[in-house]
Order: structure tokens, then C-alpha cells, then sequence
């Protein structure tokens, strides 16, 4: 459905993806029907002359029955959506897989920070990259990600992913994303970081492994200092 | 006007235990043992905080609803608590922690833990 | 004038004291929203216990004493009131007037002291907590002792005797609302 | 107003000035005329914040007709303040504090609010909280810019803010708005639970006494841990402390629980009024007993205790711990269970009735047929698996507008139209009330749908200008925002329409007797307008419930609650 518009690059957007239609299609019937009964109701049971309104007073069992029915089989709708969503949830954000790489985010007005591990494959080593508002990796690998922030919130949001993580002042934050597509793409900061916070867009290269060692080998390695 | 049913109980005797219990608490810490000071204190307190209502706020004697409302936000904070301390009291969690706070616990006693 | 509304009593309590325990019930959020983060942040920082080494126990506990012995005056008033006493509800009114007035004076000392030996609200997050919280409760000791000088007044005229209670049930929660600070932020260390 | 000096023993008048009357009276429905008014007037201030950000959003970098160049602060402290505005200064003193102090004598009958001159000081501090706020969009630095929510450290320091004085004015004038609500909360309370009329029992009051009734409890059992956490953040921006601050030990994601706590409950207190007044209305011009009534309220109840439960959805991917999310999904989609269930009450309403399509009648069943929509989109953010990708997006935004526009606006259209003739003793003109109806429930879905379907895509929130990002400026999307621009401007200038049939009915619209819509409920057995007192001849009793419609044996097909069997 999203996919139509927004490429799907990482190995669990499908997942997310998949929840959000679930939930669609279980609330999209309860709307529609609601809507269609609703609509039926207010033309079936217009004013006519002569015509005097029922005595219902929804108190006793046959009548409730209209009520309780549906709302048991919502509950069991929302039996399913929670399955679905403890289920993705767990995945995206709970467990971590094993990381082939690691790297560091940090949110700052107005920009974002990466710190890529670098040759060595290791953070806080002579060899890492710092860039700012640009962020390489590697199609197909596993990675974790350490989310902090200089001053007020941000939240790294990258669309693709369908990936979106606040970065609060004061914390480090772990999560991971494994990239399943190449191509250049947008990473946004989602949550209100002061005036630039419209500007603070980044991007995301996803590179297939030969381009992406070849990015690392033209970079200058920068000084530990800027890194932590 | 309401009558009030109620036998009016001798406020002086409560006034003397509240300051009794006063006097254990601002003591208790001499003893220097950290469950005696928890017991002394927030024990007490709690104590104190009972007979005051009871005999004082009259809160026994008014209908049942307004003991619930009362008890209802006490049960609200005590869910706020419960609710927001994994996130703020906490200094690392599921996939996170406070490099700020786990240096500082690292420089300071390990001891206070289980003040409350 | 008041409204015929006003004196009805549907719900089997006066109105006057229907409102104030929805006063109270109110307060208790605010007051437990504040102590509850209060905790949470004290039980993160177990270093705090060495900043709460200076707090003056002593005052903190006198200020106990005061505040329960102006919660007895209170409902003596209380009591006086119901008996159609209205002088002497305003008398023992005063008393408690006299008891927030002292906590509030022997407040002013401790603070004194405490920002002049370098403990200012800005010190550390303790500190911040200890001067809030104990100012947003001496505002309702203020406030109390305002409030209770217009009925003490009306009282001494006989008038609007239900307000004695109304006013106490007022600060014996104050009381209370101290109770828990004085350990939280005197014992605790 | 002649009726108004018609005097009983219990009441003596003395002439009454245009100040006694008009700015300093007790009389709950002048207050209730206050609070509206007010709300309008702050209404028209949100709404036109709305037109100069849309401008911006459908134009980037032009001169907004009337504003000028929206600049990245101004657009920040606009959405900030029309959401702040929307919520505090408009749905809560509309639906709650007028209708509430209209409603809640006249339908319990009886003579006034219990404390009068408490309702008037919270209508002041009200005010004056709106003036506050007003000013601090003016001010030096520009106004508050931190988004409604006012997270910390955005909010707490002015490094990062740039509005110092904008964020303290802000946050003063939310914290006077909360004490005059509370004020205000405990006089709806207590009215409501000891002056009613005799005779009537529990389920003998009408819906929208009982939501606002729990509304208002709702409200001052949530606002509590705000107001320690305004406090807070108050000293943290004038004080100087750090409780916010996690370099000096604070926390901002404490704020956030603070907030929410609160801010879901919030939803809760401005949707029940909203949906009392639609129920009444609906019973009204269906003619029909309100559906299974006790479990209608019942579930009310069940709704007001689960909100507190609920908030932390709103923290999903906010910095709370991952294992929190999993019990607040699973209540979040619970609390669809009592929602769900007063909607189907609501359509069960409908069965087997006589509908007449009058011009509040569209108001009420336009409610329900909009809130389905804001209510099912919300299953989406409620579950965190979901809202990892939707959090902080247009479908949040989206959501939220198709909750609080029926709540905000169409349920307080229902409910001005309805008692119209009650407030003003006139009645609004049919045809121009549903040529308003209609002006604006099209314009708004097509204001919202495209947003729907750009957040669905990845277009995030508080953006001045998607120029930056190329993934969310191509043509076609610029094309769907300049089209809810157009429907917005669209659906504002309608409201002159409105605003015209009232002022124009209230002093040249046909009379209205005392009970033009044949209902039960107390207020209608009065004069139309009351009277100071409301009831010169004596109060009501009550006899019976309030939806006796179509009552089988009757000649007519209504029964008013205060007429002897």
C-alpha cells in the first residue's frame, strides 16, 4: 500500500507495512460498515407523515444483544492488532540482531551527526568518518545505531525504513536497521527542534558493498575528538 | 445545614500521639539503619497522615464516594509513578541508558538504594 | 444572595464541603504529581543523599509540630463552630493562623540560613526540588491563613459557622501534604 | 430583556448597569454568553493562524495576503499557538465552560451555578489568561515556537528557543487557563451532584450533563501533575533550574509523562461534551429514547478510567523503554472497546425512528459520521508497532483534526444551533444554517484527506517549507497541499455565514416559544430566554427520564421531565 509511493529499503518495513494493512483492513470494514448502517438508518427512518417513531429502549437482552455482538467481535479485532503490533514492535525495537557494524547519530540544531566506524569496522577508532547530514552503509548488513542529542530533542526518522526514533538529551539510544535496497534516500528529524528544524533534512546512501568500500577508502579519517 | 451524626472524638489525645510519632520519626535516623529509618519515617508517616484524615477531615464520617475520589487520585499517582519511573528514575533500560547518570552512580555510594 | 441551587443537597453532603473535597481531591494530583517526580528523581541519584545532609531536621521537625498543633486548634474550631460558638471558633481560628504565621516565619529562617550557606534553588536538582515543593506548600499555608483570617471574622460574628469546617478539612490537608515532605525531604538521607 | 426584572421574594433587583449585567454578572448564562464569545473571538484568532500556515505550506516563501512572509520562527509559534489556542482557549471554554454553565442549571433546574461568584473568577482568570496569551505573541522574540506539547529543553531554555519571554507568557497563560478550569470544574461538579431538581435520580439526567459532568472530573483528577510540571518548567525558564536539564540530573522525557498524563485524558474531557450534546440532539429530532441508556453511561464511566491508562502511546518512539509500549498498546486498544460500543449506541439510536433533518440534526449525525473516521485512524497510532512509521507524521496530524474538528467545531455548531432559540429566544434561519453545514463539513474532509494521504506517505509535521526535502516536494504533492489550502480558506469563509445568521437572528429572527423542538429536558420548560433565576414561577420537579420519545399511549410523541404522570 505505502509501498506504491515510498520504497520499502529495509528488511523489516515489509513487516510494518504488513500491520498497517492488517489494521486497515480490520477497521476499514468497521468504518464502512458503521458508515453504511449509519447512512442506511438516517434515510430509512426519515420523517414521514403519519408515521410515528418506535419505543426502543435498548434496556432488556434482545435489543443490548445489537450491541454487545459487535462490540465482543471488535475486541477480537483488537486482539489481532495488538498480536500484530506487539509482534513488529518486538522486532524493530526490542531485540537487536548481532550487528555486522555500528554507527553513531547525533542530532544537533539543526544538523545531523554520523559517525561511521570506518575501515576497522569500530567506532571510537583512529579510522572513523564523521559526516554531517550524510550517512553511508551497506546494503544487506546489519546495523546498530547509537542515538544521542547535543541539545533538544530530535528524532531520526528515516521513511524508507519506516524507522523513527526520538534522540533525547541525556541518553543513548540503541536501535538497528538492516538497508535491503541501494539507492539515495531522505532521513528527516520528526520532532520540533527549534527554528532550523525544517532545514534539518539528511540523506541516506545505501551502497552496494563494492561502492561502499570504495566511499570509505576516499575518506580522510578524522580526529578521535570530534567523534565522541 | 448538615447535623453531624458523629461523636466528636478527644482531639487532644490524637494530638499527642501525632507528636509521639513525630518524635519517633525525627529520632529514627540515630539508629542509623537504613529499613528502620524507611519504617520510621515513611511509616510513620503514613500513619499520620491516616489519623489526620480520620479524626481531623472527618473523611470517615462523610458518604463512602468522597474516601473513593480521594483514593481514586492516590491510585492515578501511584499508576503515574509506576508508568513514568521505568523512563525517568532509571539510568539504562531496554536498549538505552544515561551515560550522565551512570558516571555520576559510578563517583557516588552505591548506598540509598530502597530509601523509599 | 445566594442561589436556591446552592442549598440543595442532592448528593447528601453540603455543598460548601462538596467543593472542598473536590479542592482536595484536586490538590492531591498536584501535589502528587510533583512529589511522585521528586521521588523518582531522588531514587535515581542516590548522591542526593549527601545534599540532603543539610537540610535542618530540627526546623523541618519543629515546623511538624507547629503545623499538627494548628491542625488541633483547627478542629476544636471546628468543633466550637458546631456548637454554635462562633467567638470561640474565632479564637481558636486565630491559634492556627498564629501556627501558620510561625511556619511560615521559622521557613524564612531555615531559608536563610540554607541560601546563605550556598544552597540557592539552583545548587543542584535537589535543591530545586526542595525549594519548589516546600514553596508551593508554604503558598498554600499563605493562602490558608488568609483565607481563615475571612472566616475567622464572619465566625466572630456568628456568622457562616459551616466555613470553620470548610477551611480546616483545607488544612488538615496542608497538614498532610507536609507530613509526607518532612521526611521526603528532611529524613531521607 | 424585559422578563429579566420579573422579581420573586427570594430575589431582590436593583437596576442593573451594562457593566453589572454584561462584564461583572453572576448569572451562569451570561457567563456562558462570556465564555462563548470569548472562544469565538479566540476561534477566529486559531483559525486565522491556520490560513497564514496553510498559505505558507501551499505557497512556500510568499507573501501571505494579510500576514506577510512567514518566516521559520513565525510558522513554528503559529502552529504552536493555533494548536494551543484550538484546544485551551476554544474547545474547552466552548464545550465545557459555555455549554456547561448554560446547560448544567437549566437542565437540572435549578436556579444557578452553587457558587455564582466563583463562576464569574473563573471566567476572569479565563480572560485574562487569554490576554496573557494574546501578548505573548507580540512580544519580543516572537511567540512560543515550541509546538503545543512544549517539550523540554526546547521549551526550558532560551538558548535554544530563541523566545524567552514568548515561552514563560505561554506557559503562564496555559497554567491561569487550568485554574480557571479547575474553578470552574468544581462548580460544574458540585451543581451537578446537589442541586438537582427534585425527583430526579441518577439516570434522570440528560447525557450531556452527565459528559460534561465527568469531563470536568476528568479534567481535575488529570491537570494536577501538569500543573507541578508547569511549575517546574516555569523555574527551569526563569529560575534557572535544571529539572528538565539532564546535565544537572533532570530528565526532559519527564516532562512528556507530565504532559500526557494529562494530555490524553484531555481528549476525553473535550470529546464527552461533544458527544452528550450530539446524543441529546440526536434523541431530539429522531424522536426516540436514547439507546440502552445505563450501559450508555456505564461505559462512559469505563471510558473516563481507561484514558488514564492510555497516555504513553503518544511516547512511542519518544525515548520511553521499548517494554513500556507493549502494555500501552494494549490498553490504548481496549479503550476502542467503549468508544466502539457508544457508537453503536449511537446508530441504534437511529433505528426505528422519525428523522428530521433540521439544522442541528446534520451538526449531531455529521459528528458521528466524522469522529468514525478520527476514532478508527487512531487504532493506527495506538498500535506501536504502526506508529513507529506514523508518529510525528501528517496522519497523526490528520487523525487528530478528524477527532477534535467534529469535537471543536461541528459538535459546538450542534449544540449552538439547537439551543439557539433557548439563549436568545429566536431562531436561526434553517436555510442559511445548512448552506453553513454544508460549507463547511465539505470543505474540511477535503482539507483532511490529502493530509491523510501525504502523512501515509512520509510528509512529517512541523515543517515550514518541504522545498528541503526533495522525496516530499515533488509537483503532485504540492498540488494536494495547495488543494487542502484552498478547501481551508474555503471552509473559513463560510463561517461569515454563520456569524452573520447569528448576529442577525439574535435580534431580527422569528421568535421562538418556549419549547420549539417539542423536547423533554428541563430547559425547554422555561421562558425563551430564562429569566435571572430561570424559573420565576418556581422550580421544577421531575418525574421521569429525559428521552421519553414516542412513549407508546401518548398523544404526542414527547414527554417533558417535568410534567406530572
Amino acid at each position: 500500500m505505502i509501498e506504491r509511493y515510498l520504497v520499502a529499503a529495509s528488511s523489516y518495513a515489509q513487516d510494518i507495512d504488513n500491520l498497517i494493512l492488517l489494521i486497515a483492513v480490520l477497521v476499514g470494514f468497521w468504518l464502512v460498515l458503521c458508515e453504511v448502517v449509519f447512512f442506511y438508518f438516517i434515510w430509512r427512518f426519515r420523517a414521514r407523515d403519519g408515521h410515528k417513531a418506535e419505543y426502543v429502549s435498548g434496556e432488556n437482552k434482545a435489543h443490548k444483544r445489537w450491541i454487545t455482538i459487535p462490540h465482543l467481535l471488535v475486541l477480537v479485532c483488537d486482539v489481532f492488532i495488538i498480536y500484530g503490533a506487539v509482534r513488529v514492535w518486538v522486532n524493530v525495537k526490542q531485540t537487536l540482531p548481532p550487528p555486522d557494524a555500528t554507527v553513531r547519530v547525533i542530532g544537533q540544531q539543526w544538523a545531523w551527526t554520523f559517525v561511521h566506524p570506518g575501515a576497522d569496522g569500530k567506532l571510537d577508532t583512529a579510522d572513523d568518518i564523521a559526516k554531517i547530514d550524510e550517512l553511508h552503509v551497506e546494503v544487506g548488513k546489519t546495523y546498530h545505531y547509537e542515538l544521542s542529542a547535543r541539545d533538544v530533542l530530535h528524532s531520526f526518522s528515516v521513511p524508507v525504513f519506516r524507522l523513527k526514533q526520538d534522540a533525547v538529551p541525556g541518553r543513548i539510544i540503541r536501535g538497528w536497521f538492516e538497508p535491503t535496497k541501494t539507492g539515495e534516500y531522505s532521513v528527516q528529524c520528526a520532532e520540533i527542534c527549534g527554528m532550523g528544524h525544517g532545514l534539518m533534512g539528511a540523506r541516506i546512501m545505501i551502497e552496494t558493498p563494492g561502492e561502499h568500500a570504495a566511499w570509505v577508502a576516499g575518506q580522510k579519517p578524522l580526529s578521535l575528538a570530534s567523534a565522541r | 445545614m448538615s447535623e453531624h451524626a458523629h461523636e466528636h472524638p478527644n482531639y487532644i489525645k490524637i494530638w499527642a500521639v501525632l507528636v509521639v510519632l513525630l518524635g519517633i520519626s525525627v529520632l529514627g535516623p540515630l539508629f542509623g539503619h537504613p529499613v528502620v529509618t524507611l519504617v520510621t519515617a515513611f511509616g510513620i508517616a503514613l500513619v499520620k497522615a491516616y489519623l489526620v484524615a480520620k479524626n481531623f477531615m472527618h473523611v470517615n464520617v462523610q458518604k463512602r464516594f468522597v474516601a473513593y475520589m480521594l483514593l481514586t487520585c492516590l491510585v492515578f499517582m501511584a499508576l503515574f509513578f509506576f508508568a513514568a519511573a521505568p523512563d525517568v528514575m532509571k539510568s539504562e533500560g531496554n536498549n538505552w541508558y544515561k551515560p550522565e547518570a551512570q558516571w555520576q552512580a559510578g563517583a557516588g555510594t552505591s548506598e540509598g538504594h530502597g530509601d523509599h | 444572595m445566594r442561589p436556591i441551587a446552592n442549598t440543595r443537597s442532592a448528593a447528601g453532603i453540603p455543598t460548601g464541603r462538596l467543593a472542598v473535597w473536590w479542592v482536595v481531591a484536586s490538590e492531591i494530583v498536584i501535589f502528587g504529581g510533583l512529589l511522585a517526580s521528586y521521588v523518582m528523581h531522588r531514587l535515581a541519584h542516590p548522591a542526593w543523599a549527601e545534599q540532603a545532609m543539610h537540610t535542618n531536621v530540627w526546623a523541618g521537625g519543629f515546623n511538624t509540630l507547629v503545623l499538627l498543633t494548628s491542625s488541633l486548634s483547627a478542629v476544636l474550631a471546628h468543633k466550637a463552630a458546631e456548637e454554635g460558638d462562633g467567638p470561640k471558633a474565632a479564637r481558636l481560628l486565630g491559634y492556627t493562623m498564629l501556627g501558620g504565621a510561625m511556619f511560615v516565619v521559622v521557613k524564612a529562617f531555615e531559608w536563610t540560613a540554607e541560601i546563605q550557606a550556598g544552597y540557592t534553588i539552583t545548587s543542584s536538582t535537589f535543591w530545586s526540588f526542595y525549594y519548589s515543593a516546600a514553596g508551593l506548600h508554604g503558598l498554600h499555608v499563605i493562602g490558608g491563613v488568609v483565607i481563615m483570617g475571612f472566616v475567622a471574622a464572619a465566625a466572630r460574628r456568628n456568622e457562616e459557622l459551616h466555613r470553620v469546617e470548610l477551611i480546616g478539612i483545607y488544612w488538615h490537608f496542608v497538614d498532610i501534604v507536609w507530613i509526607f515532605l518532612f521526611p521526603l525531604l528532611y529524613i531521607a538521607k | 430583556m424585559a422578563t429579566a426584572d420579573i422579581t420573586t421574594d427570594a430575589h431582590h433587583h436593583h437596576e442593573q448597569t451594562f457593566w453589572s449585567k454584561y462584564v461583572f454578572s453572576t448569572d451562569h448564562k451570561m457567563i456562558a454568553m462570556q465564555y462563548m464569545f470569548t472562544g469565538m473571538f479566540m476561534a477566529a484568532i486559531g483559525g486565522f493562524m491556520a490560513y497564514v500556515f496553510r498559505m505558507q505550506l501551499a505557497f512556500p516563501g510568499m507573501e501571505v495576503p494579510l500576514f506577510g512572509l512567514v518566516g521559520p520562527n513565525d510558522y513554528n509559534a503559529l502552529i504552536t499557538n493555533h494548536g494551543t489556542i484550538m484546544i485551551f482557549w476554544v474547545a474547552m471554554p466552548v464545550l465545557i465552560a459555555a455549554f456547561g454553565n448554560f446547560l448544567i442549571p437549566l437542565m437540572i433546574g435549578c436556579d444557578d451555578m452553587v457558587f455564582p461568584k466563583i463562576n464569574r473568577l473563573s471566567y476572569q482568570i479565563f480572560l485574562l489568561s487569554a490576554v496573557i496569551l494574546l501578548i505573548s505573541l507580540a512580544v519580543p522574540g516572537g511567540g512560543f515556537a515550541g509546538a503545543w506539547t512544549a517539550y523540554p529543553p526546547l521549551s526550558a531554555q532560551a538558548q535554544y528557543s530563541g523566545t524567552a519571554l514568548g515561552s514563560t507568557l505561554w506557559l503562564v497563560a496555559v497554567a491561569l487557563e487550568f485554574v480557571a478550569f479547575l474553578l470552574g470544574g468544581i462548580n460544574f461538579v458540585t451543581t451537578a451532584m446537589n442541586s438537582r431538581a427534585p425527583g430526579m435520580k441518577m439516570y434522570d439526567i440528560p447525557m450531556v450533563i452527565w459528559m460534561i459532568v465527568i469531563a470536568s472530573v476528568l479534567f481535575m483528577a488529570s491537570v494536577g501533575p501538569l500543573i507541578a510540571g508547569a511549575i517546574m518548567l516555569f523555574m527551569d525558564q526563569v529560575v534557572g533550574t535544571g529539572f528538565y536539564d539532564p546535565a544537572r540530573g533532570g530528565d526532559p522525557v519527564l516532562w512528556q509523562h507530565l504532559f500526557w498524563f494529562f494530555g490524553h485524558p484531555e481528549v476525553y474531557v473535550v470529546l464527552l461534551p461533544a458527544l452528550g450534546i450530539t446524543a441529546d440532539i440526536m434523541c431530539v429530532f429522531a424522536r426516540k429514547k436514547l439507546f440502552a441508556y445505563r450501559t450508555a453511561l456505564w461505559t462512559v464511566f469505563g471510558t473516563g478510567i481507561l484514558s488514564f491508562t492510555v497516555w504513553a502511546h503518544h511516547q512511542f518512539v519518544a525515548g520511553i523503554d521499548p517494554r513500556m509500549a507493549h502494555i500501552f498498546t494494549v490498553t490504548t486498544l481496549l479503550i476502542s472497546i467503549p468508544i466502539a460500543e457508544l457508537c453503536f449506541i449511537y446508530i441504534a439510536t437511529l433505528y426505528g425512528g422519525s428523522i428530521t433533518l433540521s439544522t442541528p440534526m446534520l451538526w449531531a449525525l455529521a459528528f458521528v459520521a466524522e469522529f468514525l473516521i478520527g476514532g478508527v485512524t487512531g487504532i493506527f497510532l495506538g498500535a506501536s508497532g504502526a506508529d513507529i512509521y506514523f508518529h510525528d507524521t501528517y496522519f497523526v496530524l490528520a487523525h487528530f483534526h478528524y477527532t477534535f474538528f467534529p469535537i471543536a467545531i461541528i459538535g459546538t455548531f450542534a449544540g449552538i444551533t439547537m439551543w439557539f432559540p433557548k439563549m436568545f429566544g429566536r431562531y436561526m434561519s434553517e436555510f442559511w444554517g445548512k448552506v453553513h453545514f454544508w460549507g463547511t463539513v465539505i470543505p474540511f474532509n477535503i482539507i483532511f484527506i490529502p493530509l491523510f494521504f501525504l502523512g501515509t506517505i512520509g510528509q512529517h509535521r512541523r515543517i515550514y517549507d518541504y522545498t528541503n526535502f526533495p522525496e516530499l516536494s515533488l509537483p503532485w504533492m504540492q498540488d494536494l497541499r495547495q488543494l487542502a489550502t484552498v478547501a481551508l480558506i474555503v471552509m473559513l469563509l463560510f463561517q461569515f455565514i454563520f456569524l452573520i445568521n447569528m448576529f442577525y437572528s439574535m435580534f431580527r429572527g422569528k421568535k421562538a416559544p418556549k419549547n420549539p423542538w417539542r423536547a423533554n429536558t428541563l430547559e425547554w420548560t422555561t421562558e425563551s430566554p430564562p429569566p435571572h433565576g430561570n424559573w420565576p414561577e418556581g422550580l421544577p420537579e421531575v418525574y421521569r427520564g429525559p428521552y421519553e420519545y414516542s412513549t407508546p399511549g401518548r398523544d404526542e410523541d414527547y414527554w417533558p421531565q417535568n410534567v406530572p404522570s
